[in-house]
């Protein structure tokens, strides 16, 4: 029989308020084997846990339930406690009183009753719990980051930093990223190319990291320390070890009327290409969508131009398998498409852009050289009208996101000062709902905007564009005066809602990690664990956790590599005791379990046993390995003997929780 | 069970660890509410869940029995609630091929961001539970009145 | 394929053209419109309120022989379209709706949204084919220009109408290639006439109707379509404009050789 | 100020103004601005605030186009239509209240005026 | 049938192996039990082969293929799909044994033949169509069709699926066999009358485990009813509804692996229909994840191991049920 103690934790008023904590510990003080019962303000605080560890030792205490939060916040807690105090960490069972009731329920009697059963249920477990020894598995010292944006280059130099290796997975053929196509950086005005290329180049040199560029992740096994990934890389149809970057190639092919997606459609490129001048690496890659050669056989003009000999026609997608300890996710966000916002004409008129298209327009290395030209007629334009939250804050409009995409009132502030900075003659408006500048020297940024610059900011919103006569008639109320106004204006930037890269729910897929309803990956805990997902070794870089600017992504992913450096720097890791473990006497060797295994940790052997009479029977036995199972229990309803059990969770466990709260 | 001569059913839940007990305690979060007659078991995953605990838990007084899981694609061991999905079908088609009303089991998806499903499913399945009354069948079917 | 058919007030009297040419061309097209035995008037306006049920009522009963009759029910006529779609999906989605409707109206069997309820451009799109239209045309209106005019009340609310793109439509477009001619694409193509005041205020419709007419010929117009009566009356007397404006059916009949 | 009626408003029109953020984007969208005194945000600002008489007794609601625009276009789904409708039917479904009357009609017909024009102008302005 | 024997001789003689399963006579004529045979003496004294050989052998196999020599099998059709079941779980030790396919038209019902007037069965004939009995009351004839086991009526297969030898030419899969019928009529009942159906055929049942004992897929080292860790262990009912999931778990235990041989019906004392629960199981397997036979062969994966991904959900249980 167990020696339970049963802790009540009022968590302040929150289980408290709701629940009669006294009467439950009383209630649950009369179960049967409950030799000490309490309840307490904060069981989690450092009273709380001494509380718990003095009554182990003066009750000889053997199981305790902790009536508290979810276990998902302090089961960790207090199993430390417990251990500290000399008792198996996994003879604690937590009920959870707070999220699971005191918070959903009002009426008291109700929850203080529910609360009791939930005691109950957590003291029927406890009874059968056993204590549990967790094993030890090899952390392979090596991490990888999905994505080349500066996030995932971040997150690499510093784990490059500490002395670990660490490869980078870039679906595209240059790292970079987003930040590649900005043209200057808020609130400094410095120029995103001039901070992020020494970057780029640091990664390419650094000979802990390894870049795979133009490659992807094409699946995931295995778990924390231990993952086993297969990386796609692309036919780029350019032998990599031998093309210089020179260049020619790409000046040479004929096919030139490839859209640019560096300068988002707005401009051309060739077949073959290498992005932009910093690409890193600076190889040429050939598209096969567009290449005459690789679609008809006729052509090879860039292999007789290259004076490497790197081309090859015949190249196919490579298939490489690596073993990584770690994984840091950093797949970035991507604009909306304005498709089903077309009363801004966006379809209907080129001069009507995005804000990452005004960025190019704007750059020296886009597509009209860094001067302000209206891509309908190359013309300067005098009017500009801004148009914030396209696509965010919409809530069950079915066409937008309810969240706030963070940046735009930023760069578009930039956006507006930066154009009238260059071109004083230009009229800029700037139509918000809110502007919202929470940052260091932001509120500031954007004042100096209005102040210095004269941007027109206007509450309200633009309801539509009509292109007429080479002119954008906008139609928008100004609420603050109560109008609806009219300007004619020569072009109109859309601040586009931004949304996590499409590769980033196939990604969460093989990653088991969790995502949001908007496709964010979540974070183990909002405020204490945001840079990693709740799936061990995953871990969150930038803005596939949620929207974010340029100095925050940087700080979450070398928060991301300090996390991942913790776990790199451990030469083995505690697995989870909670594992599969046979009953050899029961099994019948049938491979049930075995079909159903996601991490092959079943195998099966001959055994000797002793039969009737003191003959011996040989029978095939299955195995678990408690370093590879991680504890689903797929296998313990596959066995049809019920040979196969869960610790932790096991059969009469479940059942005996499943009694208590039938009772 | 009867409260102030108002039916109040008893409802188990099975919740995997990773998406679904984590919903319900978004839910919690959120004080969105649901009946308190709901008691959520937790278990690693979907497909820890055997049928015996199902049967066990209606021969023990429930009136009925959800699961919930993370959303099949979306599984923590990736591939648990597949298997999950299979059994649960087979053994409802089964209950109900036996003459258990269907409408005491369920499964519902429920990732660890949606704490208003958790509490949305909740309710209603214990409404529709309710309207049943109390579960006298599976008790019944082996001793004819 | 036989549909059931509503025609509506107008199309009886000053809609004639909209309604003639639509069954003439149907007929050219393999399909036959027959037009429900005792319609009544949908009302010509969807009653916003919630609390409302009687004025539904008509539309629910046109619904309902639809699908006594085992047919879709198309209509021509924007606006009885507009009706009769959002009243099916009250019927469909609003309990409160369903529970009045049917009480009131003691069906045999209840009713629940079930008729598909299709405005003709959708027939000829999703149950013809552009394609097929396209090779049924003997005249194609080669070298026209056509400005396509949408009104609100086929797109709005997108949600319940479930037409198209209700900010860049494509339907009425994809439907004057068909027939030969190139479509002009223009902004005001999805704003409001101004139909509904042209009773009490003709100043204030002019100007809403001249607003699209202008846009519709600065951007290469000659000429505009529509499928609402009441828009065809506004944008042609109040619109101030020479660009003649036509029902659609018009020019398909001309196209089809059956005018 | 008028709680109650508001509160009345608000179920006829089944839609709520609290989700509103106060964008503009209605009033941005609205082809009947120039007629309105009161503008869709109003409207739904207004109601939300009890001020429900100015806008029962405001011209505003029989100019509204009920072109859905900004039902379309509201990024929150307050759908201000809705509760312009909804003022409109508050006031129409009083006593003599009606704000077309039969005898008005002949005086404003024309000859190729169809019937759908006095069809909805009716279902629009009377009880 | 003389056949069956001579064989059985010929491979002890010839030394293939050095025992015989086969079915022995009993109390009666037609009471057969299945044994094993270790000497010529042994088969000319006690071996049968008539249409009383209903008893499926396979499950014999588990002990006897791990014992010293090689045991030869006679395998009807619907044992084969039990012997294939049970290899592909590594139950049965194949190199042990020798497999004789023996083609088979259907077994005979006792009691069914005892309905029909045929008492005191002491031989039976084969003549054509017809069965010639010999009884303690004269002869007596009846039609072969009119005294088959249900299970037999509705017969899946007359291939045998896997043999060393082939006695008599091997038939052929039936996919005519109409066996889901009484299935489909019972899903086409309201549940109340499935209820009602139900509660009445399982209220008879004692509890004997024949059912259990008879199945070759309930072939465990110990039944999680015997198990105490299983925490349903239990012999006898308890209280009234104690046990009133056994024979859903059974059920569901052999669930994609039943094979359906059709032993537990045939030797429930009480006439349970119990090869319905799993039939049901089967046709449900069929339908949802597509066609499946346990037992057809080495290599597919039994559907409760396997998934789609675009596998239905658990609410079609609701969706097809409508609102019967």
């Amino acid at each position: 029989m167990q020696r339970i103690g049963v802790f009540v934790c009022w968590c302040g008023s929150n289980i408290a308020a709701t629940v009669d904590v006294h009467k439950v510990a009383e209630t649950l003080a009369k179960e049967p084997g409950v030799v000490f019962s309490t309840n307490y303000q904060y069981m989690c605080s450092q009273a709380g846990q001494e509380m718990i560890q003095e009554a182990i030792h003066t009750h000889k205490l053997t199981g305790v339930v902790i009536c508290s939060c979810s276990p998902r916040m302090h089961e960790g807690t207090f199993r430390k406690t417990c251990a500290a105090a000399g008792l198996n960490p996994y003879m604690v069972e937590i009920a959870n009183i707070r999220e699971q009731c005191s918070w959903i329920h009002k009426d008291m009697a109700e929850a203080t009753e529910k609360a009791v059963i939930l005691g109950r249920a957590a003291i029927a477990k406890v009874h059968l719990n056993a204590p549990l020894t967790a094993g030890t598995s090899p952390v392979t010292k090596r991490a990888l980051v999905i994505g080349g944006g500066i996030a995932g280059i971040q997150t690499a130099l510093d784990i490059a930093d500490a002395g670990y290796e660490v490869d980078i997975v870039e679906k595209k053929p240059t790292i970079g990223g987003k930040m590649t196509q900005i043209d200057k950086t808020f609130p400094t005005l410095d120029c995103a190319a001039c901070i992020l290329t020494p970057k780029m180049v640091d990664a390419a040199q650094n000979e802990k990291i390894h870049i795979y560029s133009y490659s992807e992740v094409e699946s995931v096994k295995g778990f924390v320390g231990n993952f086993h990934v297969t990386i796609r890389k692309k036919a780029r149809f350019v032998d990599e070890t031998k093309c210089t970057g020179c260049g020619d190639c790409t000046t040479k092919c004929p096919q030139k009327n490839v859209p640019n997606e560096f300068n988002l459609g707005m401009d051309n490129r060739r077949a073959i290409y290498i992005p932009f001048a910093q690409a890193v690496p600076k190889i040429a890659t050939i598209d096969a969508d567009y290449c005459t050669m690789l679609k008809t056989g006729k052509c090879g003009i860039c292999s007789k131009v290259c004076a490497a000999g790197a081309i090859d026609y015949q190249q196919k997608d490579q298939l490489v398998e690596e073993e990584y300890g770690a994984i840091v996710v950093a797949t970035g966000f991507d604009p909306i498409s304005v498709e089903k916002f077309d009363e801004y004409a966006y379809s209907q008129s080129p001069d009507v852009v995005t804000s990452l298209e005004f960025e190019r327009l704007m750059n020296a290395a886009g597509p009209t050289n860094g001067t302000l030209l209206r891509p309908s007629d190359k013309t300067h334009p005098h009017t500009l009208v801004f148009v914030q939250c396209v696509g965010s804050r919409c809530d069950g409009d079915g066409r937008g996101k309810s969240y706030c995409s963070k940046i735009c009132c930023m760069y578009t502030a930039k956006h507006a000062m930066l154009c009238r900075e260059k071109y004083p003659d230009t009229d800029v408006y700037v139509f918000y709902i809110d502007v919202r500048t929470p940052g260091k020297n932001f509120d500031e940024f954007y004042r100096r905007a209005v102040e210095e610059y004269g941007v027109h900011y206007i509450k309200g919103q633009v309801g539509k564009v009509v292109p007429e006569n080479g002119k954008l008639k906008v139609q928008a109320s100004d609420l603050l005066s109560n109008e609806q106004i009219h300007i004619d204006a020569d072009m109109v930037i859309l601040a586009a809602a931004i949304e996590p890269d499409k590769s980033a729910r196939p990604l969460a897929t093989m990653l088991t990690a969790s995502m949001d309803t908007n496709d964010f990956f979540t974070e183990a805990h909002p405020k204490l664990r945001p840079v990693e997902s709740p799936t061990a070794g995953i871990f969150l870089s930038g803005a596939c956790q949620g929207p974010k600017d340029i100095p925050e992504t940087v700080a979450q992913a070398s928060a991301a590599a300090a996390k991942v450096l913790g776990l790199l720097a451990k030469d083995n890791l505690t697995c989870n005791p909670c594992v599969a473990q046979p009953d050899e006497m029961m099994c019948n060797g049938c491979s049930s379990c075995e079909k159903v295994c996601p991490y092959g940790a079943i195998t099966y052997s001959d055994k000797e046993f002793r039969g009737p009479n003191r003959t011996t029977l040989i029978r095939r036995v299955a195995s678990v390995n408690p370093a590879v199972c991680q504890g689903c229990g797929a296998c313990t309803v596959a066995c049809p003997s019920g040979a196969m059990d869960l610790k932790g969770f096991s059969n009469k466990q479940i059942m005996a929780e499943v009694d208590a709260i039938c009772k | 069970m009867q409260v102030n001569g108002e039916y109040k059913p008893t409802i188990v839940a099975f919740c995997c660890n990773w998406c679904s007990y984590a919903g319900a305690d978004l839910s919690g979060t959120n004080r969105l509410t649901y009946p308190d007659n709901v008691k959520i078991i937790r278990i690693p995953c979907s497909c820890r869940l055997n049928p015996m605990f199902i049967l066990r838990a209606f021969q023990r007084g429930a009136d009925g029995v959800i699961l919930c899981g993370c959303h099949p694609g979306d599984c923590h061991y990736t591939t648990g609630n597949y298997y999950a999905r299979r059994r649960m079908t087979l053994l409802f088609s089964m209950l109900d091929f036996l003459g258990i009303e269907r409408e005491r089991t369920r499964v519902e998806w429920v990732s660890a961001a949606e704490g208003a499903k958790f509490a949305a499913t909740m309710n209603e399945f214990t409404a529709q539970v309710a309207k049943l009354g109390e579960n006298k069948r599976l008790e019944d079917l082996r001793c004819k009145k | 394929m036989i549909m059931s058919y509503f025609p509506g007030c107008t199309l009886k009297t000053k809609g004639k053209e909209l309604d003639t040419y639509g069954r003439k061309a149907a007929e050219a097209l393999g399909f036959t419109l027959e037009e429900l035995p005792d319609w009544q008037c949908c009302g010509a306006v969807y009653p916003m309120a919630k609390d409302e049920i009687a004025t539904k009522l008509s539309s629910v009963r046109a619904l309902v022989a639809a699908r006594d009759l085992g047919q879709d029910l198309v209509t021509l006529c924007s606006a009885c379209h507009h009706v009769i779609k959002r009243v099916n999906g009250d019927m469909k989605n609003d309990p409160n709706m369903q529970l009045k409707a049917n009480n009131y109206m003691g069906l045999d069997v209840p009713y629940t949204g079930e008729t598909n309820v299709l405005h003709y451009l959708e027939v000829l799109r999703d149950r013809i084919g552009f394609d097929v239209l396209k090779e049924k045309v003997v005249k194609p209106l080669t070298g026209r220009k056509i400005a396509a005019y949408y009104g609100c009340m086929l797109l709005r609310p997108s949600k319940e109408m479930q037409m198209d793109n209700p900010e860049n439509p494509t339907i009425m477009e994809d439907f004057i290639r068909a027939i030969g001619a190139e479509p002009v694409i223009y902004a005001m193509r999805n704003e409001c006439c101004g139909g509904y005041v042209t009773l009490e205020n003709k100043d204030f419709a002019a100007k809403k109707a001249s607003a699209i007419m202008d846009n519709a010929k600065n951007q290469g117009a000659d000429c505009v379509i529509t499928a609402c009566p009441l828009c065809m009356y506004n944008l042609k007397e109040n619109g101030g404009s020479d660009l003649p404006v036509y029902y659609f059916t018009q020019l398909l009949a001309e196209a089809l050789g059956v005018d | 100020m008028n709680k109650e009626l508001a509160k009345q408003i608000q179920e006829i029109a089944g839609v709520n103004p609290r989700k509103c953020m106060k964008c503009g984007k209605c009033t941005a969208t609205c082809p009947a601005f120039d007629v309105m005194e009161y503008h869709p945000h109003q409207f739904v600002d207004m109601v939300e605030k009890g001020k429900v008489e100015e806008l029962m007794n405001s011209k505003g609601i029989w100019t509204c186009l009920s072109c859905m625009a900004c039902i379309e276009r509201c990024p929150r789904s307050v759908e201000p239509a809705r509760v312009i409708e909804a003022v409109r039917v508050a006031v129409a479904r009083q006593q003599g209240m009606d704000h077309l009357k039969p005898e008005q009609i002949p005086a404003l017909l024309d000859e190729e005026l169809p019937q759908q024009a006095i069809t909805s102008a009716f279902r629009k302005y009377r009880k | 049938m003389q056949e069956v024997m001579k064989k059985a001789l010929e491979l002890l003689q010839n030394g293939t192996v050095s025992r015989i399963l086969g079915w022995k006579t009993g109390d009666f004529f037609y009471d057969l039990t299945p044994a094993v045979f270790e000497s010529a003496e042994e088969v000319e004294k006690d071996f049968v082969f008539s249409p009383f050989c209903g008893a499926n052998l396979s499950k014999y196999l588990i002990k006897e293929s791990r014992k010293e020599g090689k045991i030869a099998v006679f395998l009807k059709p619907c044992d084969s799909y039990s012997f294939v079941q049970l290899l592909k779980e590594h139950r049965i030790i194949r190199d042990n044994v020798y497999v004789v396919g023996v083609a088979c038209d259907g077994m005979c019902d006792i009691e069914k033949m005892k309905e029909l007037g045929v008492k005191g069965v002491t031989a039976v004939r084969e003549d054509g169509e017809n069965l010639v009995c010999e009884t303690l009351y004269g002869e007596k004839t009846v039609a072969r069709k009119d005294a088959l086991l249900e299970r037999c009526v509705s017969c899946k297969s007359k291939k045998v699926v896997m043999f060393d030898e082939m006695l008599g030419e091997n038939g052929e899969e039936n996919p005519e066999s109409h066996r889901f019928d009484k299935v489909a009529e019972l899903e086409a009942m309201t549940p109340d009358e499935r209820f009602a159906f139900w509660q009445n055929e399982l209220s008879r049942c004692i509890r004997c485990n024949a059912c259990r004992n008879v199945c070759p897929a309930c072939s465990c080292e110990k039944c999680v009813f015997d198990n105490a860790n299983s925490g349903i262990a239990n012999k006898a009912a308890v209280t009234s509804f104690e046990e009133q999931n056994f024979h859903i778990i059974r059920a569901f235990h052999v669930a994609s692996r039943c094979t359906d041989c059709g032993e537990c019906s045939r030797v429930c004392p009480q006439h349970i229909p119990l090869h319905l629960l799993n039939r049901k199981f089967i046709k449900d397997i069929n339908e949802l994840y597509g066609e499946y036979q346990a037992g057809a062969d080495m290599d597919t994966k039994p559907p409760l191991m396997n998934f789609t991904k675009d596998d239905c959900e658990p609410s079609i249980v609701h969706e097809r049920g409508g609102d019967k």
